[in-house]
């Protein structure tokens, strides 16, 4: 029992990590005011540009740092369209995330042609502070990566409430009109956000195929984006709730998965649909008072 | 260096028409680019892209093929965004009809056709209002956002198909995840002998004419708007505006369901888990490009249709990845959304 | 009028063939039908198109007319799966033309002959293997889902470990996707702190785990060895070549009929085999080596015959 | 030159408009200038160019002598140039703190606590009492008004627009407002002070400029004007004002509330205890200071808010916690608080009017658009609406809007109307026309019970007067017999007047 727990909580805070990369990538594009449903693109080109360059170059530090300047131009992209053009934030996204997955799949067949077997390279090490005492040791012997993505949540927090650019980023998320009176410049920070999201976001990725898989495969990123826009809300836009909600969601997976390797007969459909229940549930005991950024999905413009 | 302003200017009326080709253009001209650092001719390219599909009167009728899942579920997202209610369910909701279509069609064995294919078309509309009642009941009663629930639906009714699937539906025949076959009497009859065009597009435009029926002519209509554009103003004004909602997330979430129908008794005649290739989605980018009026989205779900096709024309023609196709739809949706802003506006150097 | 026209392609006695993909051919179902059709035209003997990632919502059967109208191929092959009943009557309407599809179902008459994935025989050898290399006792599978393909190399994998340590714990989980990598991993590392030390990984992200945790493991469908030199100790292969050679052969003699083509797809036609050891062989106990080379014989000749169970295994056998 | 701010031939065109023709404004330290005109005379359009929130077509800006290029508000606040828009340009959920140092944060980290003291040094500096720690989204309009004012001192505005700020605001806090502004001026600020109400004007004012129709009509100093004048220059006519006929009293019972209670937004008692009654043919105003539960008041007799006990009757039928529709069906005209909370703004003008009444132009639920287009082109006319039935309603100036809310109300004979501030930020001639309209309505037996915040309005055109004071009505007094000094005393809370005794 005991090591069943310690390897659940260990896998959890895995399969959690890209979560939390990407929702916070979320959370800085939501609180600045747009939905980034680019998301899912986004992080599939983070865990396809992480793994090309890793690739080629030998260097894995160097594959996450081109992951995560492609995901800021990915959210640069996106700011094009939602914060300068102003276009519809749903449609916007959802061409980002089908224009980042195309060019994704589109190199990796020109660069590494058609194979059998998928190349693959070495992955990050695992680190373990906690060496081989029992419980602590095997819970966190984990990837850098994840202990980055934890550390990042108070960092995050700390640059929302505690920095000038945080405050502006809030004012622009809730009222650009009085930001823009303020002498915020709407526009800048908007861009400012959308890069920081998309680099998390394609860090969230490049965790996928640097650390867990040292390989890019097809369907690696396998609807963790969407996931990631269900725990922004279930998170309520705060940083300490992002790590809950992913903690959880990523949770109640490893579960399921464990329990089958106990023999357990699962209905596994509903273990899987489970987290999504339980997001709607929260929602609906959360309800009301799920507070979203005011001037969310909503282009600024002056007159 | 002269400051560039960029002003409100909206272009002249007859630019309107011209849109889609300037977007096609400026798309062709970035992704030639590609074409070209693959060492082919990006004219021929864009031949098999755009034209190739409608050259021929049988790949010009796949094209409608294509298109009918996008003209119902463009309908269906229309009716619910028009009203203010951002139905992003319309893929859960088509496999829900899809559902229903599956399950009436195996028990209607012996029914005849005039019965049988009523019944499925009441069926998948029933059962896509159905679930998207769920949705649309948390949002009207309890105030819980739509936008998300709706899109987590459309995972968690997955999860169901693969439980139906490699469970009871098993197909008892090839083991493989899909439904056993409908009956034949439950399959849409072709409008075109030969060819797949099946009464799926008939519904696809009866949708899309209510559509226009229901904004342009009724009393409904003309609530739904005023919900979807202020709903508090309606409210004062007298307008039941969760009734409205409600009365337009299900409807739309009835059309959704004709997709799923369509799909399963005009192409498939069963279920599998990847009956919908994103239609849904698909169907909220068709009802943005068309700007919610019935004409725009049946011209978006016709040149969705087409691009669909061609990408696959091109890859198969020119031995190029299929990806280049994805590229292409996707730089040339976001290009177009980019030209029918920026038509309102002009450059001036100050 | 077009600015171009496909050029149309020189006439030549080599025959056509087109390849019709429901997934991208990194896939590594196509992707070893794919690897035989290139190789035949590498050896000159086949002209060779093929379009993929076609899908299941219903473009299977349209791109299979458009090409059997334009491009007249000889053969098309493919893969039925998801798209049985398109492929059928699409073969039906063109019955000039060889249809060779991967199905889970019968051959059409006239022209439409189905092979599979007959790798269940090798799958029993790597359970053989597994068996006697587990110290803890127990060894795990991770596959995508439970349909028959999947089905009946896990159980045929059980067998084989069952047969050499009757006492032998089989760990089976299904991540119901087929692309899901990163939780088939996580799947594969429950096993391992459920006790297992084998690992037979029927979909991609299993061998990372084994990697991560230094344990033996076997790949599934091509030779996996490369993905972990030291730890992967052989894999189920499949190779499509004898079904490609005879199919165009029987073309080419003008007496191609629908068939089931599965035992072209077999360890006895050179359908499938055991994948080489690579470095691992020094690490595999004699006799136990010895012992599957023996059955692989007995297979060979048809002396031994791998039982084929499609029901859907226990969690834990 | 002692100028701080000169504009000179400043054009501005939208489109066909020409917002500003070629106007000259200048601003001297040390005073309060107002800029007076109607609606849509351009007076806004000329001070959101000087902000930088507009560019000019034409005309030159000098700040201090030097010409400048204003490109944005940083630009404006970089000059020392301020402004308190209409509507105001707050952070809801953050913190008065946070909104003043907005921009102005100074470090790249934030020190809250220096930030906090900055605020609260300048807020004692310039005279201004604001609560620090609340969040904007809880303050009053005046509260949230004194943290824009405070904004634009923060970032040490030399010169300070306020656009219409009084438009908002109750008798008290108007007081307040002069007070600081005053303040501000004998600090050697240079205050542009829009609005269209004589007396402040009058009252507050040194120089004053007048704007009608785009066009500069004239700049003159207080002490050489007066009232009538400054009309003569806006308007181009000296008199105006409604003369209510003879009082009278009342027919039936058509409205009445029998101890209504209601809660507000945040779940706090708004409504206690509310007992009264309209008749038919008399007009109830009801008075009070801002805040003291009129709104709840309306959307209560609007269908808005439910009420969580008491009862309240029309025509003696049960309307308790009925929904919008439900008054609307029952006959009831209303108009709103705040009229785009009640046009949706991209219907047309015809589909706006309708709305209410649906049933009446459709049949089946197939709407009768050419019968719509005749009763929207009647009301148009019924009206003096300055709008065609299909433009979208939202780019109709202020008092249009205002009369096809009207419109609306009325076209159905309504048994009782509900209207709340009908003249607000309306220009005079707007203002007239709409009192007449209330006036009309009375003769015809109509039951109105009008909320405005307007003084002068209430007294000139109620029969009877109920006084609100923190959710309870603390006495009804006559028309004839009110004062504005025994009203302002009952809405301060000094005063109760006997319900019998009015
Ligand atoms: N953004 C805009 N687009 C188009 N027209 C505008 C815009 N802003 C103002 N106008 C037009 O410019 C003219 C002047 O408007 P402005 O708002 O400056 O008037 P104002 O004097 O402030 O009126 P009010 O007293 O109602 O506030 C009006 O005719 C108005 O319709
Ligand atoms: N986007 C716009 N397009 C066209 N005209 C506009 C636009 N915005 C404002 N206007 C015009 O500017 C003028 C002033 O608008 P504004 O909203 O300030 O109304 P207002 O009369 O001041 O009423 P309020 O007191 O409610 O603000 C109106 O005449 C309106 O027609
Ligand atoms: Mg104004
Ligand atoms: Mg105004």
């Amino acid at each position: 029992m005991e090591a069943f727990l310690v390897g659940l909580i260990a896998a959890t805070l895995r399969v959690a990590t890209p979560l939390i990369l990407g929702t916070l990538g979320e959370l800085f594009s939501e609180r600045s005011g747009i939905l980034n449903l680019g998301i899912e693109g986004t992080m599939f080109l983070g865990a396809f540009t992480g793994f090309a360059v890793a690739y080629l170059t030998g260097s894995l530090w160097l594959g996450l740092l081109a992951a995560v300047l492609a995901g800021m131009l990915a959210g640069l992209l996106m700011g094009l369209f939602t914060v300068t053009l102003g276009v519809n934030q749903h449609v916007s996204g959802l061409g980002i995330t089908l224009l980042m997955t195309g060019i994704s799949l589109f190199l990796y067949r020109v660069i590494f042609g058609e194979r059998s077997v998928q190349p693959s390279i070495p992955t990050f090490p695992k680190v373990s502070p906690f060496g081989d005492t029992p419980v602590l040791g095997p819970i966190f012997e984990q990837y850098l990566l994840t202990y980055i993505a934890i550390a990042l949540v108070p960092l995050v927090w700390w640059l929302l409430y505690r920095t000038s650019f945080g405050l502006r980023l809030r004012a622009v998320g809730e009222n650009p009109e009085a930001a823009d009176a303020a002498g915020v410049n709407v526009f800048r920070i908007r861009y400012i956000a959308l890069a920081i999201g998309g680099g998390l976001m394609a860090a969230g990725g490049a965790f996928l195929s640097l650390a867990q898989l040292g390989s890019f495969i097809f369907g690696i990123i396998a609807g963790r984006g969407w996931v990631c826009i269900a725990l922004i809300i279930f998170a309520n836009w705060i940083p300490s709730r992002v790590l809950w909600g992913a903690l959880l969601f990523g949770g109640v997976s490893a579960l399921q998965l464990r329990l089958q390797a106990t023999g357990a007969q699962l209905p596994y459909e509903l273990f899987l649909a489970l987290p999504y229940l339980v997001t709607i549930l929260a929602l609906v005991l959360a309800g009301r008072s799920a507070a979203a950024p005011a001037a969310l999905l909503k282009p600024y413009r002056r007159e | 260096m002269p400051r560039l302003k960029i002003e409100r200017y909206p272009a002249p009326l007859w630019v309107r028409p011209l849109i889609p080709v300037i977007s096609i253009v400026v798309t062709f001209l970035l992704t030639s680019l590609v074409v070209l650092a693959l060492n082919k001719n990006p004219f021929e390219a864009f031949y098999y892209f755009l034209i190739a599909p409608l050259a021929s009167q049988s790949s010009a009728i796949e094209v409608l093929v294509k298109s009918t899942p996008l003209l119902l579920t463009g309908a269906a997202v229309t009716f619910a965004f028009s009203a203010g209610y951002y139905n992003i369910g319309a893929e859960g909701q088509l496999l829900a009809g899809a559902v229903a279509a599956a399950g009436l069609g195996m028990v209607l064995q012996n029914v005849p056709p005039v019965l049988a294919i009523p019944i499925m078309i009441v069926g998948g509309f029933a059962a896509g209002m159905a679930y998207a009642a769920i949705p649309a009941l948390l949002k009207t009663r309890l105030d819980v956002d739509e936008v998300v629930t709706t899109l987590l639906l459309n995972t968690v009714i997955l999860f169901f198909i693969s439980f139906l699937l490699n469970g009871v539906w098993r197909s008892p025949v090839s083991g493989w995840p899909q439904s056993p076959e409908i009956a034949d009497s439950a399959i849409f009859p072709r409008l075109i002998p030969r060819t797949r065009l099946h009464l799926g597009f008939l519904l696809a435009w009866i949708s899309i004419g209510a559509v226009w029926l229901v904004f342009r002519r009724t009393a409904l209509g003309l609530r739904m708007r005023a919900v979807g554009l202020g709903k508090e103003a309606a409210r004062f004004a007298g307008v039941k505006v969760e009734q409205t909602m409600l009365t337009a997330a299900l409807i739309s979430g009835g059309i959704a369901g004709l997709a799923g129908v369509s799909e399963v008794a005009g192409i498939h005649y069963h279920l599998i888990e990847a009956i919908s290739n994103n239609f849904g989605y698909t169907g909220i980018i068709v009802a943005m490009l068309g700007a919610l009026n019935p004409l725009g989205v049946s011209l978006a779900a016709l040149f969705l249709g087409l691009l669909d096709t061609g990408a696959q024309t091109v890859s198969r023609a020119m031995g190029i990845p299929i990806y280049l196709g994805n590229i292409v739809q996707s730089a040339l949706l976001l290009i177009t959304l980019a030209a029918l802003v920026l038509q309102n506006y002009r450059i001036r150097r100050e | 009028a077009p600015a171009a026209t496909p050029t149309a392609a020189p006439k030549s006695d080599k025959l056509k063939v087109f390849g019709a993909f429901a997934t991208p051919i990194e896939e590594p179902w196509d992707g070893v039908i794919h690897a035989a059709l290139i190789k035949a035209r590498e050896e000159g003997k086949i002209e060779y198109e093929y379009t993929e990632n076609i899908g299941y919502s219903g473009d299977m059967e349209r791109i299979l007319r458009e090409v059997a109208e334009q491009k007249k191929p000889d053969i098309i092959f493919g893969d039925a799966f998801g798209n049985e009943e398109a492929v059928r009557r699409v073969a039906k309407d063109f019955p000039q033309i060889a249809f060779v599809f991967g199905s889970g179902l019968g051959p059409s008459d006239p022209n439409l002959s189905v092979f599979d994935n007959w790798i269940h025989e090798p799958a029993y050898l790597c359970g053989m293997l597994a068996g006697g290399l587990t110290k803890t006792g127990i060894i795990g599978v991770v596959g995508g889902y439970p349909v028959p393909e999947v089905n009946r190399l896990t159980n045929a994998f059980i067998r084989g470990a069952k047969e050499v340590n009757p006492n032998v714990k089989v760990l089976v989980t299904f991540i119901n996707s087929w692309f899901d990598p990163a939780a088939a991993k996580e799947a594969a590392l429950a096993q391992i702190d459920a006790g297992a030390d084998v690992l037979y990984a029927e979909r991609f992200g299993v061998i990372e785990a084994a990697k991560e945790k230094g344990l033996f493991v076997f790949g599934n469908m091509s030779d996996q060895n490369s993905l972990a030199p030291d730890l992967v100790v052989s894999s189920p292969v499949w190779n499509m070549t004898p079904t490609v050679e005879y199919v165009i052969s029987q073309v080419k003699a003008g007496v191609y009929t629908a068939q089931d083509l599965k035992d072209f797809s077999m360890v006895a036609k050179g359908g499938a085999s055991l994948a080489p050891f690579h470095a691992t062989e020094s690490k595999i106990p004699p006799e136990l080596l010895a012992k599957v080379r023996e059955r692989e014989q007995q297979i060979k000749e048809g002396l031994f015959r791998v039982d084929i169970d499609e029901n859907q295994p226990q969690p834990v056998n | 030159m002692n100028f701080i701010v000169e504009m000179q031939g400043i054009t501005k065109r939208f489109g066909v408009v020409e917002a500003n023709q070629g106007i000259d404004f200048d601003l001297k330290p040390g005073e309060i200038h107002a800029l007076l005109g109607e609606n849509g005379a351009g007076k806004t359009t000329l001070m959101r160019i000087l902000y930088g929130l507009y560019r000019a077509d034409e005309g030159e800006i000098r700040v201090a002598g030097k010409p400048v290029v204003i490109h944005s508000p940083k630009d404006a606040i970089g000059l020392g140039i301020g402004m308190v828009t209409q509507h105001f340009t707050l952070v809801p959920p953050l913190s008065v703190v946070e909104n003043v140092a907005l921009g102005q944060e100074g470090a790249v980290t934030l020190d809250l606590d220096q930030m906090r003291q900055r605020v609260v040094d300048a807020a004692k500096r310039f005279g201004i009492e604001i609560k620090p720690d609340a969040l904007v989204r809880h303050l009053s309009v005046g509260e949230r008004q004194r943290v824009e004012i405070l904004k634009s001192l923060y970032r040490n505005a030399r010169v300070l627009i306020l656009d219409e700020p009084t438009a908002v605001l109750v008798p008290q806090e108007v007081e307040a407002l002069f007070q600081t502004l005053n303040k501000l001026r004998e600090s050697g600020m240079a205050l542009v002070f829009i609005s269209h109400k004589l007396n402040e004007v009058m009252e507050l004012c040194d120089r004053i400029t007048v704007l009608r129709d785009g066009k500069k009509i004239g700049t003159v100093l207080r002490g050489e004007t007066n009232e009538a004048e400054l009309a003569r220059m806006m308007v181009g006519r000296e008199t105006f004002g409604v003369v209510r006929p003879a009082e009278r009293r009342g027919g039936e019972v058509r409205l009445k509330l029998d101890k209504v209670n209601a809660l507000d937004k945040k779940g706090l008692p708004a409504l206690k205890n509310i007992s009264l009654e309209v008749r038919a043919g008399e007009i109830l105003g009801i008075a009070g200071i801002s805040g003291n539960g009129q709104s709840e008041l309306a959307q209560v007799l609007s269908g808005m808010l439910k009420p969580v006990s008491g009862t309240v009757w029309v025509d003696g039928k049960d309307m308790t916690g009925a929904s919008p529709a439900d008054f609307a069906a029952a006959n009831i005209g209303r108009v709103p608080e705040d009229r785009h909370s009640g046009v949706v703004g991209d219907l047309s003008v015809a589909e706006n009017l309708v709305l209410e009444h649906l049933e009446e132009f459709s049949r089946n639920g197939m709407m009768d658009y050419a019968s719509v287009q005749k009763f929207a082109q009647k009301m148009i006319e019924d009206f003096q609406i300055k709008a065609r039935p299909q433009d979208p309603i939202r780019t109709l100036s202020g008092g249009n809007m205002q009369k096809v809310l009207l419109a609306r109300a009325l076209a159905h004979k309504p048994r009782v109307l509900i209207v709340a501030h009908p003249t607000r930020g309306l220009d005079i001639g707007a203002t007239d026309y709409v009192r007449s309209k209330l006036l009309e309505q009375r003769e015809a037996g109509t039951a109105i019970l009008m909320i405005s915040e307007d003084l002068d309005e209430i007294l000139a055109l109620s029969d009877r007067i109920a006084v609100m004071y923190e959710g309870r009505i603390v006495g009804i007094v006559s028309g004839r017999r009110a004062t504005p000094e025994v009203l302002g005393m009952m809405m301060s809370g000094a005063l109760e007047v006997d319900y019998a005794e009015a």
